[in-house]
């Protein structure tokens, strides 16, 4: 039982949790707080993926030279990814948020019970 | 010895931090909470240093100070908030 | 009824993919293929200490224009979106308190200062064009924070936008001319690894990367602060 | 060792505050949660060796988007708050 293993573990309850949350709640503004919760938990599992036990940052300074990184660095590539995606989490968190005013404007409620086009 | 006051110290944050998020979960006033989460923020600072210490990379300090920087800005959004001042 | 039974039907499917991906699972012990040719070969390919700056820039470099692109759309269509009606400014806020004030304009040159710091250092230490473009954001954050009339110079962040983009897409032309493809960072000497000047256009290319996403999250943030007390603009109908 | 111990706890707390950012009425509440959501998951990029995504999720994922979370709220308390 590592911490790789501990970490996507707790990336997959996240992720449950916030499915659950998306499932289950009637007001919007909580509808994407436990959407930007699955965020997290996608991009926990993500740099899970490419932890490796023992091993460092992938930042060559003073503690790591250059010719020894193979052996000694995690994977970087699952990094560079997840650095993109959160900035692009960003952006659709603010875009589903714009949306939900535009609904406000139109029907003074955010409450899903209360607006007809949006029940299920 | 300094391994050991490093280790000490990991564990007195730890233990900071639980007594935090306690405040965090019960508390019964949203102000409760912002304070709490203020706090956890500035533990996690000190965290941060020690957890740099203890994986003897000093490029992790770079992390505490956009921490140190940025942590209070969300603070002071939700007091204006509170107060109608936004 | 139906309903709640259908929620848990979903999440216990989900629940045991996830167990059954994460009972399979164990952490390697070998970096994979191209993992271990980025670890291998960054530094004298690039000159970049930090290998994930490098990845970001050029090997996936391509990736990172499309991304800065989509953070592009969703500020222009927040703009559009959040159209206030004619300004009529009377809104109604708490003054802001004297030590905010004095803080929030001591504060604003060292939290820029850092932001600078963070892109222009991306090849050497954690950090690079996107959180160096969050922290510029937030230092217009506290500047709306501290007055919440401060008027952003939409102008001036727009130019800087579009020049930095069209900049940055010169760059990489560039690399298509004197390099080895589109995106690439040999076109000036790689220099050493760990000093300022080396990594060819990597620190170039972070640079311009952080002064656009910076402006299009100040851009985003100051629509959300726009709409603060005002109405909407009525959409045109059409939309059904 | 100790990073383990660390990891577990950091964990635990941050699987707690998203059940609480779930399940709270309270909106504010439930806003603040998911940014410590955000906070912890930083401190664990962090110990899974990956500095630069955690200097992402702390400045991005913890800061701004609780800010534009509150905008949003205030404009929607303001609103209501003229209608009665």
């Amino acid at each position: 039982m590592n911490i790789g293993s501990i970490a996507m573990g707790a990336g997959f309850l996240l992720v449950l949790i916030g499915l659950w949350g998306i499932l289950t709640r009637t007001h919007i503004i909580q509808i994407i707080v436990s959407f930007s919760v699955v965020d997290t938990g996608v991009h926990l599992i993500m740099v899970a993926a490419g932890y490796m036990h023992q091993r460092t940052a992938p930042i060559i300074s003073e503690g790591l030279a250059a010719s020894d990184a193979p052996s000694l660095v995690v994977d970087p590539l699952p990094q560079a990814l997840v650095l993109t995606a959160i900035v692009i989490g960003l952006g659709v968190t603010a875009l589903m948020l714009a949306f939900a005013l535009r609904i406000h404007e139109k029907n003074d409620t955010l409450e899903i019970k209360n607006i007809e086009r949006l029940r299920w | 010895m300094g391994n050991m006051l490093f280790l000490a110290s990991a564990l007195i944050a730890l233990v900071a931090l639980g007594v935090s998020a306690i405040r965090f979960f019960r508390g019964p006033d949203t102000l409760d909470r912002v304070v709490a989460f203020d706090v956890i923020t500035i533990i996690s600072i000190s965290l941060i240093a020690i957890i740099g210490f203890i994986m003897q990379r000093s490029v992790l300090i770079d992390v505490a100070l956009v921490y140190a920087l940025l942590s209070f800005l969300g603070v002071i959004i939700i007091a204006k908030y509170v107060e109608r001042g936004l | 009824m139906i309903r709640t039974f259908g929620i848990i039907l979903t999440l216990i499917g989900v629940a045991f993919l996830f167990f059954s991906l994460f009972l399979e699972y164990e952490t390697p012990l070998e970096l994979s293929g191209s993992a271990s040719y980025y670890a291998a070969s960054t530094a004298e390919d690039t000159g970049s200490a930090n290998l994930v700056s490098a990845i970001v820039v050029t090997y996936r470099g391509l990736d990172t224009l499309g991304e800065v692109t989509i953070l592009f759309l969703t500020s222009s269509i927040m703009s559009y979106m959040l159209k206030t009606k004619k300004a009529r400014n009377q809104r109604t806020f708490r003054e802001s308190s004297e030590l905010l004030r004095t803080a929030s304009a001591l504060l604003v040159p060292f939290i820029i200062l850092l932001g600078v710091f963070i892109f222009v250092h991306g090849h050497l230490s954690p950090g690079g064009g996107f959180q160096g473009g969050a922290v510029l954001a937030s230092a217009l954050v506290l500047l709306l924070v501290a007055d919440p009339l401060y008027t952003v110079q939409s102008r001036i962040l727009s130019v800087i936008e579009s020049s930095s983009g069209f900049l940055y897409v010169l760059l990489g032309l560039s690399g298509l001319l004197f390099g080895a493809g589109f995106l690439d960072s040999r076109v000036l000497p790689t220099g050493r690894v760990g000093e300022l000047f080396s990594a060819g256009l990597i620190p170039l290319i972070y640079i311009l990367i952080g002064l656009k996403v910076g402006t299009e999250l100040s851009n985003l943030l100051s629509v959300f602060h726009s709409v603060q007390g005002q109405d909407l603009m009525e959409d045109e109908g059409g939309a059904r | 060792m100790i990073e383990s111990i660390l990891f577990i706890v950091l964990a635990l707390l941050a699987l707690a505050s998203a059940v609480v950012a779930v399940i709270s009425k309270n909106l504010v509440t439930s806003i603040i949660s998911a940014g410590l959501v955000s906070l912890l998951a930083s401190l664990l990029y962090l110990l899974m060796s990956a500095p630069d995504v955690a200097m992402t999720e702390a400045a991005i994922g913890s800061s701004l988007a609780t800010i534009i979370f509150f905008y949003v709220l205030n404009r929607i308390r303001a609103k209501e708050d003229s209608r009665d």
